[in-house]
């Protein structure tokens, strides 16, 4: 027991779906957590109900790394299934807590084993019948905390926190816990490394936060009021968690009158349809899906994009081309979504990088929508989605809506009467609307997909045509310079860039650590928005060679950038792409620029 | 001059859209003039009302009547979720939908559905005339068995009624009638929009141009010896005081949730139109026997539209403000501590 | 009357639709083309059925020209609503046929009148009342035939061409035009200097063929036998074609037996889910539509690139993101039916530029889906589709269909049922499958759209993802050197190169000569398939300044290509769009090369 | 040995597919029993059989049984569109579908209409239990009115039931049953997919894990209290002969297109299957008085399936070659001419 590892370790709970294994694992991380020390959950689970392979990897770093890590070092193997597979993934001098009756015939001799008779003392020592399957996932809570040290007030706390509503749960739980917390103490000698110890200061003010519960609060506190959906992992949640804060926060709890429609769709076509129609008529108005989901608005994006309505459209992105693997991460439908929809159809996009983001981004998207008349798109992905993500509480609001331009009946009467619906006034490309049930003759419009002049009659002209489609440019240009700035930062002495966006922000930040160690610093520019910020060009000309690391196989933001990069430029761009449905791993982002980057830069 | 203006004090002129550039002839035109007349003498006020379509030459159709109206000119077959959200955004609108045969029945099914199941608050009018007009004459599905092209193909399926699955939904107002027959259209537009809720009315409008030969079911001379009117529709609206002159026994009075009332005088047999079984039965002897079943077939006023079912307040969601909307601070902070 | 202009010509006819003009417009088409001369109509209609203004233009050229023209040198003004725009239109010394009735009191003095009384000539020398609104229309083309020298003979045989199959109309529409042939004669003196006379050996073996005609044969012939679609425009001739072929050549007169199925769908998710299911159980399938068709059939495009299902999807483009302009044509669907659905998704699409490609494109669409197992899609538009174009006869078929890597019931038997559905046995990344209803216990798997392992068994395995993920790239790079390669004409002594690629090509082949003319030759590359060939970076190599044409807003295929070449040719690319709905003219290419090479090459 | 080999010589392993990864109890799991018994007795040639899903639990229910045939696991709600293409493609095949109800009911409303339109011929299972499983939950379109989610939140809205959707579309075979009632269930698929033409059978079958608590109208519970079968059925294949030895009058015996023989056992009131309206009127009856009626309850022998109204040949169009597809090269030149 030389080289202790103090708060640094990958745990991996193997697990079976549906059999409440997910509560221990939550109790565990919120254990640590109170002990002060930056945990990273990931949660693996399959899409299926119950009896199949699931895996939450709990991460602890001192330094708060929030990326998924490759190499396990406490494996606790509870699914007889994945047992072998498992064992593989752990690191050599690793530990592994299983279910004694597994067969370690072939199994490794670089672990540590301790083998804990789960089953058997699930049954022994649980006494509640109703509940025995999903307390023996406490047990592997106890073992843990034993092996790692965790206190039991941090136990005690967690199970409390958790169980909040429901705290005639709380006794049993711990009650569970204590069962593989004495196991431990009664039967094992500590014969590994690790070790958790309390911190100070590291997550002081932090909270954990799933993207879409911070989506759902940030759409909330941008005030959105009429919100359809169609079920579909990963997005449900969001939809979810709306539904029932919602029910806290906007219902008069005197009237019982509610100030938001929530409309579960009968599909993805409907649900966009519905929000389209919500924005027309001036309502802050969104959807939420995933992937296939997406495909299906596709013609309804292009109608809010050619009749300029505002809607916001969340993509919490999953895998695959069609059904893919609905339970894993990707960043594949970027620039699907950028073009949604025939024609020459572009779309403002929207790709926060953490869950204070997700919660930011979802509350101005309604502004961005309103400013520009057209669809937003806000991609999301399953790891920032679903998974806890460490992060400072949210900011309140500093400013009122936006509401862009819209007329009233008084800036009709002050206008008299005298504007068209598609004119671009102010050489922005962004016109002025009314809004339906604005009581002044001058108001009403008909608004089309299909060919209009500037004052919203129909027309087949081809010059009407042309020249409305450059407005469109236009106003797209206006909105590239407003949308979210990348964030760079170019603190590093170097000649190297990195770019990326959204969730693999968590990686770039362990890799940069890691490069600067290995004496190959990086410098880092995160897009954060399409159209494309003039930033990034301006990032490139500043930098040799320029890393895009994305999680798709096409290397589609990467095609972006070179899109919109000087010809000269392009060639320094270098594509780096992970798409295996996993979060990304650092290392997948520190081995190739070590490679390409033998010299030190 | 004052004889010539509505309850709220506009002309019928108020009420006109732009020259419609359908076919000289085709019953859509008529529907059009049978909403201005309608809009006018119920005295909608043209701020408040939202003229919703999907496409097809019928679709075109909102743009002809009360230009100072919104309206919105979606995508084809989707009019039902438009008309969902703007609903929902702004409860103070009138839903006004038009739609085709083609839009509702074919690429629109699904939505009309869900529509009609939520009891969404509007007025659907399909200009029903099998074909797709706009696209040259293709079967629609609401084609007859048997009926026949104008190039001579025959329709081998049988036809999906609208009206029929509205009933099957439960629709809370159904009627059926046709363009020709203004005396019926015009009241039964005026008590559709009356009624709160989602109120269907499936009009037979002949396409002149590519339905209206022998053979075809959705063509002038075929309804007008096919039609069977089940009631003599008259509408009282709100703001006039009900006569009822009419022998005892005679006539059914339903009175809709503005106040308004819908007076149905027995032609033959009575048909109760708040028997739901009746309808379904009335449709289904007319099919057999080859009749076309006109007038208001179904009207149930006790169910809840969604807004309400909802819990929206009157106020327009849309209206509402960030003082309205947002967490207070306070609420804010002590929620993101939950997290904690 | 010096200068005569002798065969080189553009007739425009404004008239208004449902009013029977097109069947005249045909008439004076044929007869122009019996004398021997290159004839290219394009006809501009409204979406609607009847009273809108219609224009028809009868571009007529001694080389074959076929693309369209801005100016117009010949008038005939039929519609009074658009009398005053159309007569701008007209060139300086061009001739202007008009109702007599229309007000010239504006009107421009730089051209040629010769007022006719159309309705009056009508009402008065017309005898068939039902008739004579169509008849009606029959007067210009005489007056324009008496104008130009058009023999008798050739409208004879003209007017007996258009109504081969209603013999009965011959006399009457024979009679309408000497109206109209009597009125020029009688009452006009030459005042213009056009003129047309017979020529020979050009149009000798050449035939007038819509694009949409072309391709529903070509269907056939690539032996379709189940199409699904739904009527939009302007995709719906093509199936509506195919309907009427295979009345005519896939019935057996005997039975009554209908060797294919084609069903009018419900809408267009329906049309190509039922192409997909028929592809899926081995037929040859297809689908066929437009724009928000396109963008309605996301959802199955992933399944099927995804599951590997061969199928034909036909997108006869027309312009406008939404509903757009619904009769008017445009190149804008390329880059969103590249990467139709979310995820990773990529598709091998074929670009046909003549009437013939869109007959030997369709036809062999079904060997490469077939081959490929993956949809293909045929990327054509309103002006190819719906116009007459002047062609060599097609070419009988010299190949069985390739039906690709199909196991046979024999087959499996010699491999002793050892095969695996998504295994790349030859490196090539294409796969082999069997067919629903082999009889062979090993023959059935079960097809999906979620992830699946080489033996099509579910898997969320990450391995196995990202192993199949990279499989299907193997795939498109197999394609991409099977589909049609560009056509290169290199012939030029020039560093100028142009790209382009589908109706364009018309357009191309004028200015290429008028370019040559002002000595500013160019060569000439045009594409005819994604993803692009090799031969298009080499042929940009190989010049200093390449122009990509196309007819969208956001240059989708300039794009494209960029992302193709290697980083140094990059700016070497220039983009000329064009996208006011409204076949690109030579001009529209001439000028913008004209104008950045003011030095010749 | 050979007493356990069905008539084309397989034994009933030979119908077992891939173990279920569903929940323990699931209704899903009874009914893939029921199907792999239903194909086993019927002796279906596995390499015939196409099995054809949408997405949801119940979607992936054809990788459980007959593991050799073919099976296409398509996207959501759009299995009716695979289904017609696939029998187009081929109608020697045995296409058996299997939905759920959010599949059939939600999005996939339009394309199942349309498919009964058509007629298709396959057999259209609803594995219908309410909710969205694999969702985790949320209602579905199949949901009762007033029926409660596993939260505590309670539907507002109609229920659309397939049957009657199904019925009022001259649908030519309607059922419903419960996943618990093998007997009923298994003399149903044979008799489905012995008949010509589209087959729908609505098999409510219980979500264990998100809709088998009280307050559900889908739970175990609440369907065994109030199961109302119509009829006994029993099935007898055409290689079996008809033994009938019940009394005269208590059985009707309706012949199926192969030759098979559906025997329906009166229980209570007759019931005439062949009466449309009777069928309609037996759904409404059980809706009033809160009853899930089971049986066949409509069944039509004398439409026509799309395939034969189409004039397709019997053998399957993916076979036809070259020379029965292309125009002969006299045929072609003579055509090209014609364009001259
Ligand atoms: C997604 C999509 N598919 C097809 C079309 C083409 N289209 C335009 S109108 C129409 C049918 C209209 O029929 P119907 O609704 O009956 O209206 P009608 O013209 O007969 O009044 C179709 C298929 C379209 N606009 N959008
Ligand atoms: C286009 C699309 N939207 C949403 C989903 C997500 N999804 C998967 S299954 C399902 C519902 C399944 O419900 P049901 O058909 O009733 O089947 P069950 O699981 O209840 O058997 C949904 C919404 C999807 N796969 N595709
Ligand atoms: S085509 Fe038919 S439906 Fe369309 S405008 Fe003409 S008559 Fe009316
Ligand atoms: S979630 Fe419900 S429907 Fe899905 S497998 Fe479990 S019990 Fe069956
Ligand atoms: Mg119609
Ligand atoms: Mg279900």
């Amino acid at each position: 027991m030389t080289n202790q590892i103090t708060n640094d370790l990958t745990i991996q709970a193997a697990t079976v779906n549906g059999s409440g294994s997910q509560t221990a694992n939550l109790i565990l991380t919120r254990a640590i957590f109170h002990m002060g020390i930056p945990v990273a959950p990931k949660n693996v689970f399959p899409s299926n109900i119950e009896g199949l392979p699931t895996w939450y990897q709990l991460r602890v770093t001192p330094q708060g790394h929030m990326a998924r890590r490759d190499q396990v070092d406490i494996l606790v193997a509870f699914n007889v299934a994945t047992w072998h597979q498992d064992l593989k993934t752990v690191r050599p001098g690793g530990v592994v807590v299983h279910e004694e009756v597994f067969s370690t015939a072939e199994a490794r001799t670089d672990v540590i084993y301790y083998p804990v008779p789960f089953s058997k003392l699930a049954k022994t020592k649980i006494q509640n019948d109703t509940l025995r399957k999903q307390l023996a996932n406490m047990i592997y809570v106890g073992v843990v905390a034993g092996l790692l040290g965790i206190p039991w007030e941090a136990l005690d706390h967690a199970v409390k926190r958790q169980f909040l509503s429901k705290p005639k749960a709380v006794p049993v739980n711990l009650e569970a816990i204590k069962v593989g917390f004495d196991y431990w103490q009664d039967n094992f000698s500590k014969k590994d490394s690790y070790r958790l110890e309390p911190m100070t200061g590291v997550v002081d003010g932090k909270v954990l936060v799933e993207g879409n519960q911070a989506a759902a609060l940030g759409a909330l506190m941008g005030g959105v009021t009429v919100a359809a959906w169609y079920p579909i992992t990963p997005s449900s949640s969001l939809c979810e968690n709306l539904i029932a804060y919602s029910e806290r926060f906007r219902v008069d709890p005197k009237t019982g009158e509610r100030r938001i429609a929530v409309v579960q769709a009968e599909d993805e076509l409907a649900a966009v349809g519905m929000a389209i129609g919500a924005g027309w008529a001036g309502a802050r108005a969104m959807t939420s899906t995933s992937g296939p989901g997406i495909s299906l608005m596709a013609e309804f994006a292009g109608l809010g994009y050619y009749a300029e309505v505002p809607v916001v459209i969340f993509d919490i992105q999953r895998i695959g081309p069609s059904t893919g693997l609905p339970t894993r991460t990707s960043q594949a439908d970027v620039g699907f979504a950028y073009t949604l929809s025939h024609g020459d159809t572009k779309h403002l996009v929207l790709l926060p990088g953490t869950v204070e983001e997700c919660y930011e981004f979802a509350r101005d998207a309604f502004d961005y929508a309103d400013r520009f008349q057209t669809p937003v798109f806000v991609l999301s992905d399953l790891d920032l989605g679903m998974n806890l993500w460490m992060t400072p509480e949210f900011k309140y609001p500093d400013k009122p809506f936006d509401r862009g331009k819209v007329l009233s009946k008084a800036d009709l009467e002050r206008l008299a009467g005298e504007w068209a619906r598609y004119r671009d006034v102010d050489g922005d490309g962004v016109p002025y609307r009314t809004l339906p049930g604005t009581d002044h003759p001058a108001a009403g419009y008909f608004t089309r997909g299909s060919g209009h002049d500037e004052r919203a009659r129909y027309t087949e002209s081809s010059e009407a045509y042309a020249a409305n489609m450059d407005r469109l440019v236009r106003k797209l240009e206006t909105a590239r310079k407003a949308l979210p700035a990348p964030v760079i930062d170019e603190s590093a002495e170097s000649r190297i860039g990195l770019i990326a966006f959204g969730s693999t922000h968590a990686a770039v930040v362990e890799a940069r650590q890691a490069l600067a160690a290995a004496k190959r610093p990086v410098n880092y520019l995160r897009v954060r928005a399409l159209p494309l910020s003039a930033d990034v060009a301006e990032f490139v000309s500043r930098h040799d060679r320029v890393y895009v690391v994305e999680q798709n196989r096409d290397g589609q933001v990467f095609d972006l950038i070179r899109l919109e990069l000087p010809p000269a430029l392009v060639s320094r761009l270098h594509s780096i792409r992970h798409y295996d449905g996993q979060p990304i791993p650092a290392d997948a982002i520190i081995e190739p620029i070590l490679e390409s980057e033998a010299v030190p830069a | 001059m004052s004889a010539t203006i509505n309850h709220i004090g506009l002309p019928r002129d108020a009420y006109k859209g732009a020259a419609t550039t359908l076919c000289a002839g085709c019953g859509h035109n008529s529907i059009t003039n049978h909403m201005v007349k309608a809009l006018y003498e119920l005295g909608v006020e043209p701020h408040r009302l939202a003229k919703m379509s999907g496409i097809g030459c019928s679709s075109k159709t909102p743009a002809y009547f009360v230009e100072t109206a919104h309206g919105f000119n979606g995508v084809h077959g989707r009019m039902p979720a438009l008309t969902t959200g703007a609903q929902l955004a702004n409860r103070q609108l009138i839903m006004l939908g038009v739609s085709g045969d083609g839009d509702t029945a074919s690429i629109g099914l699904g939505q009309f559905m869900h529509m009609i199941r939520r009891n969404i608050d509007c007025t659907y009018i399909i200009e029903d005339n099998g074909t797709y007009g706009l696209t040259k004459g293709q079967f629609s599905a609401t084609a007859d068995l048997g009926s026949v092209q104008k190039k001579g193909a025959v329709n081998t399926f049988q036809p999906i009624d609208p009206c029929a699955v509205a009933l099957t939904l439960g629709c809370s107002f159904v009627a059926r009638s046709f363009s020709g027959d203004g005396k019926q259209v015009v009241p039964l537009i005026k008590a559709a929009i009356a009624h709160r809720g989602t109120a269907i009315l499936d009009i037979i409008s002949p396409c002149v141009t590519f339905n209206d030969h022998d053979g075809s079911t959705k063509s002038y001379s075929w309804v007008k010896d096919h039609e069977e009117s089940i009631a003599d529709v008259s509408f009282i609206p709100f703001f006039e005081e009900v006569h009822v002159d009419y022998e005892p026994g005679t006539v059914r009075d339903v009175e809709l949730h503005d106040g308004s009332h819908i007076l149905l005088k027995k032609l033959g047999e009575d048909h109760d139109p708040t028997d739901r079984r009746a309808a379904m039965t009335v449709l289904e002897e007319g099919r057999t026997t080859g009749h076309l079943v006109t007038g208001l077939l179904y009207l149930d006023t006790s169910m809840t539209d969604f807004a309400t079912s909802e819990h929206l307040p009157d106020r327009p969601l849309m209206d509402l403000t960030e003082d309205e909307l947002r967490l207070s601070r306070g609420d804010f902070h002590q929620f993101m501590a939950e997290f904690a």
